[in-house]
């Protein structure tokens, strides 16, 4: 049973924030007076360096054991007030926060007088809840500074030189024979025209060599278990399975070209149909020769379609492989829904290589829009200087593709800007085809726990904020396993991986947080709905009843929720806890 | 022994550099040229796709700079010189004044309050007015007043009211020497000024806006407390007309910015999906070249801008702007793409998107720190393909918009200063016994 | 200018008109429309349409372009080489396109009676009798004489007589 | 006090059509120590409707003007408008383009000429208010036109194209100076930059008419007491115009009644010297209105 709660109040005007509203002093003067408050005061700023003084003189002055803030939002500062809380020398989850900012003087603006009455009821409850506050201690965990890259195209290599550098041991490993990944089957890349063997080819080289990459080729994933700072790991390597043990584990398997089905613009049906990715090829082979005319078609298989993300609400979060099968599989008759980004430059790159080497061949870009963005507006002018033709068509009316007797392939489009239906007798059809997610993430995504996008593509643990972390501590992404992504801005997110995984490793421990689920034996009947249910694997039934592995817990509650015996709370959430707060509401005299 | 870097710039790529070599182990200082980290994104409204309140997700950035051991944060600072090399690169920070003891000042206000001068709100894109002492926004950080000695009549209220004794109207100018080992540069952009532009009207007719003007004003900390108004008559405009590439995709010398600005056509989409929120029965036109909504959720979001909330595009570069003078409604002249014939229609309210040009006095960084610049006077990568975030000069990277529009928007950033972050450590990571 | 389908297509047009003096503009066309937008004779005439003459020229259309009125429609006030962001030659690409159309014998009757003006007097207008005895009147003088000689040596040398010398 | 001096270009259409034009510019120049020498022999500038018939054509015969202004000594000085833009357009290839002054050389060799790029083009404008300076002009004002609302037409062809007018100067702004230098307001109005449709006049005066309907309205809705021009083409599109829409569009005959000036006429009787009945009865709307101010 814990000690008689001493709680202490500290209430910030916030400046005018919260001061220029609601009548702080009177807040102040009612919070003094609630059942185990022990000491109440307000101050201009409670996290400027004074305030967070004063909080630390008053737990001693006072010997307070509980301490509630009434402020802003616990987002931004709760981690700041813990801390202070601790230095004071109490653990720092005796700690409750009110916010009397955002949830009411901003926005009661107009009604002071209500809004301090509403400042009342909120602190009223933060005490509530403090006074059942339990120490929590957040489990820590040894970092193993060794890291698994999968895949070793661009972004993987990169990511494993980068941390391979600063003195990490790295298993890298590439489904393939060789590392390259797609970049390797490309002939030139954009804008420079560089061969994609001077990208490729010293980075290989760099990898190859390396004494801290453990390059391992034609390996895949076979298992993954474990948690950040200590995964285990099985690759199977052409010569037998192999274990490894890593602290943090980095995603850049790639993605592939979409191909589209056979008929679709005669291809697969006429074998001058290619896609650019097999112009490439052709280009790199020199088989082109001096066509008369090539057309590239944009967007085959790219901003078709619609996912509605409600359709996939259905899905249950945890089994994201399953959801990546579905769209793959819907996905390979209609197209992608997305913009696949590098479409655009590619073709244009193209078309200045053919024009380069046969200025007499016209070349026209059948295109919807043109996403040529940032500086690559140079490299669509240099096409246009080279007078390759570019054709916006309505994309609503697919180009239709036919063989004319003399053996050529006639290409009817509507031209949008001039209103024509124009005809053009063609030697060559290229079909720009968007990058898709590979089906060989759906095995990742399971082992690794790792949310998949309506898109097919892995998920960030947040789209603006996180683009290269997942929601699994310790496993990152980067690369077009996120989405499509070209050359250099994979390589960008490849440094960008390894260093927010060097970061776990340099610091060779971690801590994570303390509000993890909690069973009861008692009642845990060991039906499995928790395992079932948890995105993050971490309940596992060992004989007959639900153990969390607080390392993997979250905190995010569904098993709790879900729980059908109650056997589930969650540490610092505690249902009698938050009980106790609604209480607190109903029941003004407490 | 510690290594330290430094980071020129606390925008949103800085900060996220920042953060990553701190936590790395590096000391960083992270200097910034006004009074306040925080940079572009502070100054947005929400951002897309999950229409978070822009400031609330930056602000714990923010804070998580101003309190991690390993960063030191210079605002209202700018780097003077910088000598040596990679490893150990002398910088020269000029720490202008404040006017106001930092070690003191804790930003309640109360000086503000007080304070009789006012002068145009710089961070409201000059539309409201603050004081001469103030606080750039409530979020700032550190939470410290800055006096604008332009503005400021020497009447020594503030003097008088602050409650900490913080006010010093004697501080000098002072420079601080520090040594570090790498050095990254995200200084970000400026707008382009669409009053070059004659026939667009901006400055000249009061109902032409630009986009970051439209973000303050949808902004509930804004200077219309986020009520969607047009500023010639305080009106909820209810035909709003947005216009991409003013100054972008530009190749006229006397503008010359030919590249993409790369952001424009999704925040436009952004906008027009929160006017709609805010307005439902408001019609919003955008008025574009190529729409160019590339990049993860972009185009699935153009799809809802279009079946959902009935935002209309239409592909015509207008070529004039006149003004109603009795409505002060505007008469936009474009090209109707449907019938290819000249029509002019009125609205409300005209956003323009301007260009997103290099910052100013970028040019006089790049020469203290001896890095090249490129056509456009953007920080130039060693090689765009292979080496993006590297400038000429090894141990100097650059992260970021002050790059370039590589793409620009908030998570190629936050990637891009990561990035510079793993540059750093990969250099100086090694020899460093972490 | 019909929207009839282009059967007569041919390919190499916009290389024709890029590689005409003052026709390079055709090239840096982005088919923004800012040019129509802006232009003060597609406000009284529907069908005159520059940025659309540019896209006839990229895909070809070289009858529609060179045989039609359009071009003639051009007042030459360069607004939309003001206003193109490309800083393109729209307004000027009009003179390449009109140079070529003269030599398909697509000339209008009033530019015509200037060219031939001026191969005989070396001037596009010249001054009635009555201004003439004006002029004296008026102590203006006699009017500036033209050395039509050479004007006409230069003109032969170019072929422009040969040009204007067939009516339309 | 300092003399300009200038090779004297005066074109087809002023010697032809506007005689009014060019008194003026004789009565002042001297006033104004602009001192005007004739070219001997010059011919036509070549404007735009022969530039749309021949390129080559076109540089010849600009460049033989040019080589005689080069004979001379001197720059050319331009009144018209298109005479200025074909001559300063043609000699800016001239000077750049190697290729096309060789083969123009080639032409000009049968006449004994050879363009050797030691001139420059200027326009009347621009020596007002560069050389003379605006300083000189006001001082010569003796009877300013005090509250006089003037739409200015600068024309297209002085400020357009600004890739070759930009940073030099801006004709439109020139102009405003010197008209508001005679003490008459220069008064803003939508379509200022916009054309008169001069240039299609006689190849197609419908659409010319239309567009130069465009500027007169939006003239009107400025409520302007004159029109001021320095280009003859303005000059006879808007002056004559008004009649022939009148006419052709079968409009009132109040519709338009604005007087239209050269600005040199404006600066001239500012400078105190009358008009002559001729060169008052030369403009086809009355402009009795100004005269009476």
């Amino acid at each position: 049973m814990i000690e008689e709660p001493r709680i202490g109040v500290f209430i910030c005007h916030c400046g005018v924030n919260i001061g220029g509203v609601i009548n702080v002093p009177e807040v102040t003067e009612y919070a003094s007076k609630l059942p185990r408050v022990t000491y109440a005061e307000h101050s201009l700023y409670t996290c400027s360096e004074a305030g967070l003084a004063a909080i630390r003189k008053a737990v001693a002055e006072h010997s307070l054991n509980r301490v509630v803030v009434a402020s802003c939002t616990p987002r931004t500062h709760e981690p700041l007030f813990r801390e202070t809380v601790k230095e004071a020398g109490l653990n720092p989850y005796l700690f409750e926060m009110a916010n009397i900012r955002d949830q009411c003087s901003w926005v009661h603006m107009h009604e002071p007088g209500k809004a301090t009455e509403k400042a009342k009821d909120l602190v009223r409850m933060a005490v509530a809840k403090a006074a059942l506050l339990e120490p929590q201690t957040e489990p820590e965990v040894e970092v193993k500074d060794a890291s698994l890259v999968i895949g070793a195209g661009v972004a993987g290599m990169t990511a494993a030189l980068s941390m391979a550098n600063q003195g990490f041991k790295v298993y890298l490993i590439e489904r393939e024979k060789e590392p390259g990944g797609i970049v390797r089957r490309l002939y030139k890349l954009y804008p420079t025209l560089a061969r994609s063997s001077e990208v490729v080819g010293p980075l290989a080289k760099a990898v190859k060599s390396h004494r801290n990459i453990e390059l391992m080729t034609s390996t895949t994933l076979k298992e993954a278990s474990g948690y950040v700072g200590n995964f285990n790991v099985i690759l199977a390597t052409p010569n037998g399975d192999k274990e490894a043990n890593v602290g943090t584990i980095i995603v850049a398997c790639g993605a592939l070209n979409y191909r589209p089905p056979q008929g679709l613009y005669q291809y697969k049906v006429l074998d001058k149909v290619v896609t650019q990715e097999e112009l490439d090829g052709i280009l790199r082979r020199d088989d082109l020769g001096k066509p008369e005319r090539i057309v590239m078609i944009q967007c085959v298989g790219a901003r078709k379609g619609e996912i509605r993300p409600s359709a996939l609400e259905a899905f249950p979060r945890s089994d994201t492989a399953e959801l990546l099968r579905k769209i793959l599989k819907a996905r390979k008759e209609e197209g992608w829904p997305y913009c696949s980004r590098i479409c655009c430059m590619n073709a244009i790159k193209n078309a200045i290589l053919v024009k380069e080497n046969s200025p007499k061949t016209d070349v026209v870009i059948l295109y919807g829009d043109l996403r040529v963005y940032k500086e690559y507006e140079d490299f669509y002018k240099r096409a246009r200087d080279l007078e390759v033709r570019f054709v916006r068509h309505i994309e609503e009316v697919p180009p239709e593709i036919a063989q004319t007797p003399e053996g050529k392939i006639n290409v009817a489009a509507y031209d949008a800007l001039s209103g024509l239906e124009v005809n053009f007798k063609t030697d060559w059809v290229v079909l720009s085809t968007p990058l898709r997610p590979r089906r060989g993430e759906v095995l990742l995504a399971r082992m690794l726990k790792v949310p998949i996008g309506t898109d097919g593509f892995l998920m960030e643990a947040h789209l603006k904020l996180r683009p290269v972390d997942t929601n699994v501590d310790g496993v990152f992404i980067s690369g077009t396993v996120s989405g499509p992504k070209d050359v250099s801005e994979s390589i960008i997110s490849g440094e960008a991986a390894a260093a927010r995984a060097s970061i776990l490793m340099a610091n060779r421990k971690v801590r994570t947080d303390a509000i993890t689920a909690l069973v009861d034996e008692d009642l845990c009947i060991g039906c499995g709905l928790c395992e079932e249910i948890c995105p993050y694997g971490a309940p596992k039934i060992e004989a007959g009843k639900s153990k969390i592995r607080e390392i993997l817990c979250r905190g995010c509650g569904s098993c709790a929720a879900e729980c059908l015996r109650r056997a589930i709370t969650m540490r610092h959430f505690g249902d009698h806890q938050i009980l106790e707060q609604v209480k607190a509401l109903l029941v003004p005299t407490g | 022994m510690q290594k330290a870097v430094m980071v020129i710039g606390g925008g949103i790529a800085g900060i996220q550099a920042s953060l990553d070599l701190a936590n790395r182990g590096f000391k960083v200082h992270l200097v910034e040229k006004d009074p306040s980290i925080g940079g572009r994104m502070a100054q947005l409204d929400k951002t897309f796709p999950t229409m978070d309140c822009s400031i609330c997700i930056l602000a714990p950035k923010m804070i998580e700079c101003a309190h991690n051991r390993n960063v030191q944060l210079l605002t209202y600072s700018e780097v003077k010189d910088v000598k040596g090399s990679i490893g150990s690169f002398k910088v020269k920070v000029l720490r202008k004044p404040r006017y106001v003891d930092e070690s003191k000042c804790n930003g309640c206000g109360i000086c503000a309050q007080n304070c009789p001068s006012e002068a145009p709100n710089e961070f409201d894109e000059n539309m409201g007015m603050r004081k001469a002492i103030y606080m750039p926004f409530p979020q700032a950080v550190p939470r410290v007043m800055v006096i604008d000695k332009d503005s400021c009549i020497e009447c020594g209220l503030c003097d008088k009211v602050c409650p900490a004794d913080a006010i010093d109207r004697e501080q000098q100018p002072e420079e601080v020497e520090l040594n570090v080992g790498a050095i990254t540069v995200a200084t970000g952009f400026d707008m382009f000024d669409p009053s070059v532009i004659p026939q667009y009207g901006y400055g000249r007719l009061k109902n032409v806006i630009t986009a970051m003007e439209l973000e303050r004003i949808l902004c509930a900390s804004g200077p219309t407390g986020g009520h969607l108004i047009r500023p010639s008559d305080g009106r909820i405009p209810r035909n709003i007309a947005f216009i991409q590439c003013i100054g972008s995709r530009d190749r006229r010398e006397w503008i010359n910015h030919p590249y993409c600005s790369s952001i424009c056509c999704k925040y436009a989409v952004k906008d027009a999906v929160l006017i709609k929120e805010h307005e439902p029965n408001t019609v919003v036109t955008i008025f574009y070249i190529d729409l160019r909504a590339f990049g993860r959720g972009f185009q699935e979001f153009v799809n809802r801008a279009k079946s959902e909330f009935g935002i209309r595009f239409t592909r015509s570069s207008p070529g004039e702007i006149s003004e109603d003078p009795s409505t002060s409604n505007l008469v936009v002249w474009f090209e109707d793409p449907t019938t290819r014939t000249v029509h002019h229609n009125s609205f409300d309210l005209v956003v323009l998107c301007p260009a997103l040009i290099p910052r100013k006095g970028v040019g006089e960084l790049a020469k203290i720190l001896g890095v090249e610049l490129d056509n456009y006077g953007f920080f130039k990568s060693a090689d765009s393909v292979r080496k993006p975030l590297d400038t000429n000069i090894p141990g100097i990277f650059a992260c970021g918009y002050c790059l370039g529009p590589k793409t620009g928007d908030v998570p190629d950033s936050i990637t891009q200063g990561s990035g510079t972050a793993g540059r750093i450590a990969e250099i100086l990571g090694a020899r460093e016994a972490s | 200018m019909g929207e009839s389908g282009l059967s007569s297509l041919s390919s190499d047009f916009m290389h024709e008109v890029a590689n005409t003096p003052r026709g390079r503009g055709v090239l840096t066309c982005i088919q923004c429309g800012r040019c129509t937008s802006s232009c003060p004779v597609a406000r009284v005439v529907e069908e005159h349409n520059p940025r659309k003459l540019m896209e006839m020229i990229i895909l070809g259309s070289r009858s529609d372009v060179l045989l039609g009125q359009l071009p003639w429609h051009c007042l030459s006030c360069f607004t939309c080489l003001d206003r193109c962001p490309q800083g393109g030659d729209v307004g000027e690409t009009m003179f390449a396109i009109r140079n070529l159309a003269v030599r398909e014998g697509n000339i209008p009757k009033g530019t015509l009676v200037q060219a031939q003006s001026l191969f005989d007097t070396g001037r596009v207008v010249t001054p009635s009798r009555m201004a003439l005895v004006n002029r004296q009147r008026y102590g203006l003088g006699k009017e500036p004489a033209v050395d039509v000689k050479d004007v006409q040596k230069i003109l032969r040398k170019t072929c422009f007589s040969k040009l204007t010398s067939q009516g339309s | 006090m300092k003399k300009v001096k200038y090779a004297f270009f005066l074109g087809c259409l002023i010697p032809a059509r506007e005689p009014n034009y060019e008194s003026s510019v004789r009565k002042i120049a001297p006033e104004l120590g602009i001192d005007l020498v004739e070219m001997e022999g010059a011919n036509c500038c070549a404007p735009f409707s022969i530039q749309s018939v021949d390129h080559l054509s076109w540089l010849a015969l600009a460049a033989r003007n040019l080589c005689v202004a080069e004979q001379m000594g001197l720059d050319i000085m331009t009144l018209c408008n298109d005479c200025y833009e074909s001559l300063l357009m043609g000699n800016t290839i001239l000077k750049e383009d190697k290729e096309i002054r060789d083969k123009v050389n080639e032409i000009l060799a049968d006449v004994g000429l050879e363009f050797k790029a030691k001139t420059d083009v200027k326009t009347f404008v621009d020596v007002l208010h560069k050389d003379v300076g605006l300083v000189r002009v006001k001082n010569a004002i003796r009877r300013p036109f005090n509250g006089l609302q003037v739409a200015v037409q600068p024309g297209c062809h002085l400020t357009r194209p600004k890739r070759i007018h930009f940073g030099e100067w801006m004709g439109v702004t020139a102009l405003d100076e010197l008209v508001e230098a005679t003490g008459a307001k220069s008064i803003a109005y939508e379509r200022k930059e916009s054309c008169c449709g001069g240039p299609l006049r006689g190849i197609n005066d419908e659409v010319a008419q239309h567009v130069a309907k465009q500027k007169l309205d939006s003239i009107k809705a400025a409520a302007a007491d004159c029109i001021v021009t320095v280009c003859p083409f303005c000059y006879l599109e808007l002056d004559m115009g008004q009649l022939e829409i009148k006419r052709h569009m079968q409009l009132k005959e109040e519709e338009y009644d604005l007087p239209v000036l050269h600005f040199v006429e404006l600066l001239r009787m500012a400078m105190g010297m009358e008009l002559e009945d001729w060169e008052i009865r030369a403009h086809r709307t009355p402009i009795t209105r100004v005269l009476k101010m």
